[in-house]
């Protein structure tokens, strides 16, 4: 147990100066000496646990293939008024809509999100780009070479997910491939 | 492109009409596929295509600037109008909205993942990641009687470490080619057998940056020690260097 | 003593983003309707506490006038060790410069690399052949017969293209838009 405390005590410190989610493996890594990610698991369980109770202000979250601490939602106002920044812009819904595109079809060409929204793309491309949201992964090799675009792992750690296979199934659950979308 | 839009007051006879805001013509045809209570599997495409003109027709009049989008479309769902219109020959003749319809079902799709998105993205808005210092150990202070030659040299070798990684070695230095004291001998050399010896002219004619900085530094270096004097009539005139009739000094004499 | 445990919640969040100290003062004006230095005292003492538990990886210091949150010195080594593996994840800006010069002038010399950014790049050249994004492709047949240096397979594989001509132009507007909006 005092071993599984201490670990967690790294943990908690490497997570809180990393800046960035951390990999279970690199975690351990650190720790070195034989830890698996087993026990890297194991102590992070105890660090969210800690974080649960009442009093922290802070919370362990699994996000952009790794884990990191960050902040409750909670306290985002006073937290703004006391580092002196703007509320997050949002995301207009061409955003939103281009970026889901790219998110649930990556890799994937301007052209192709272009078809699929019906409208050009370019412009709010270029917007997700800058927000790092989005990113250039190389050249579909086909006629004109179109560039590629992948989702980047910031993408993941803004809107909290583990990894692209835990984005949430668009389609719902429970209804039949092809089955009739009854608009209303 | 279509943002709601209504007319001012002046010049309005007409009710105020707000169109709500489209993202392109996919999104245009969903609104009005649900305004008509419609599944679009099942488009009725000549009421669909009519009020996909008329809408266009509102937009155009409230001078909203008509993206070529939408004309395409527009095109497009009168094409799929007039073959609808004409009596299909067979029965596995393909239904001239299929694409219309994949397209639609597709967008569908992409606006439920938007959706998604947007929810998600709401909910993490004040989620913040952190900023904490690393605590430095402090060094400990070793007591002297235990510092041994094993402790010196390891302390050398990370200053050297330290040296070497903040002084990269890929640029070499030229060596030094040229010493200030030999220049100081060859210039008294010159001077006690030249009354005056230009020394500007002579600085402007080194092949070699360094060589010219040795040289200058030399005949300062001879003022200084009162051996040469020297004199320049205005600025950038010719220098001109000549001896006072003191001896160069025997450390300069001597090294080399 | 839940509204204490709330506003020690608040006082862990700031200090866990504030990255340097923060005095008491204005912890109790971020949490504003009248909270007093008191009533933050009595927080922090709270969230001091809960740090010096086995099994956390912070400790609150009062330093500068003011309270920091910050990592244990026991962890030093690791965490050095851990944002030294990080860092060398990354490219600096100047690693950066200096292999666009190398991927659009290749094959291209140190002094003209140093001539266009200005500054001596041979220990950011180092790295960037160390990380295998860069490699030695012989000698300029000009004086002192410096070395030329190119790109790597691996610099390809990297960015996700097939050979150097698919590099987009660095003055181009990017991609050309439009296209594929009606079905081909």
């Amino acid at each position: 147990m005092a071993e599984l405390e201490s670990l967690a005590a790294l943990c908690e410190a490497l997570l809180a100066v990393a800046g960035e989610p951390v990999r279970v493996e690199t975690l351990a890594e650190v720790a070195g000496m034989g830890t698996s990610a087993e026990d890297i698991e194991a102590a992070l369980n105890l660090v969210g646990e800690r974080h649960r109770q009442p009093g922290s202000g802070l919370m362990l979250e699994r996000v952009g293939g790794g884990y990191r601490l960050a902040t409750r939602p909670e306290h985002e106002g006073a937290l703004r008024a006391f580092l002196g920044v703007q509320a997050r812009s949002r995301l207009s819904q061409a955003a939103l809509e281009t970026l889901a595109i790219v998110a649930y079809r990556q890799p994937v060409t301007l052209p192709e999100i272009n078809f699929l929204r019906g409208v050009n793309s370019a412009g709010v491309m270029r917007t997700l780009i800058e927000r790092r949201l989005v990113r250039v992964a190389g050249r579909k090799q086909v006629v004109g070479t179109p560039l590629l675009y992948r989702t980047t792992s910031e993408f993941l750690t803004h809107f909290g997910i583990a990894d692209l296979s835990e984005l949430p199934d668009p389609e719902g659950p429970g209804e039949e491939p092809g089955g009739g979308l009854v608009a209303g | 492109m279509g943002t709601t839009a209504a007319l001012s007051d002046d010049q309005a006879p007409r009710p105020a009409v707000a169109l709500p805001a489209f993202e392109g013509p996919l999104d245009l045809l969903l609104h009005l596929v649900r305004e008509n209570r419609v599944s679009i599997w099942d488009i009725p495409i000549a009421t669909i295509c009519d009020q996909f003109h008329a809408t266009l027709e509102r937009m155009a009049e409230l001078d909203l600037e008509i993206a070529g989008e939408y004309l395409v479309y527009a095109a497009w769902l009168l094409a799929i109008k007039s073959r609808m219109l004409l009596p299909r020959p067979a029965d596995d003749e393909e239904d001239p909205r299929r694409e219309l319809v994949e397209r639609l079902a597709e967008y569908e799709k992409v606006k439920a993942a938007a959706a998604l998105l947007a929810g998600l993205d709401e909910m993490r808005r004040g989620v913040m990641g952190l900023r904490v210092a690393v605590e430095q150990r402090e060094p400990e202070d070793l007591p002297l009687a235990e510092i041994d030659l094993l402790t010196l040299a390891e302390a050398m070798r990370g200053v050297m470490e330290r040296y070497r990684r903040e002084h990269p070695a890929a640029l070499e230095l030229e060596p030094l080619r040229h010493t200030v004291e030999e220049k100081m001998r060859a210039l008294y050399d010159l001077i006690s057998r030249q009354r005056a010896f230009p020394l500007l002219s002579h600085l402007l004619t080194r092949p070699d940056r360094l060589e010219a900085v040795t040289w200058l530094l030399a005949g300062l270096e001879l003022v200084r020690l009162g051996v040469a004097e020297a004199h320049q009539r205005s600025h950038f005139a010719e220098i001109f260097v000549t001896a006072t009739g003191r001896a160069l000094p025997e450390e300069v004499t001597s090294r080399g």
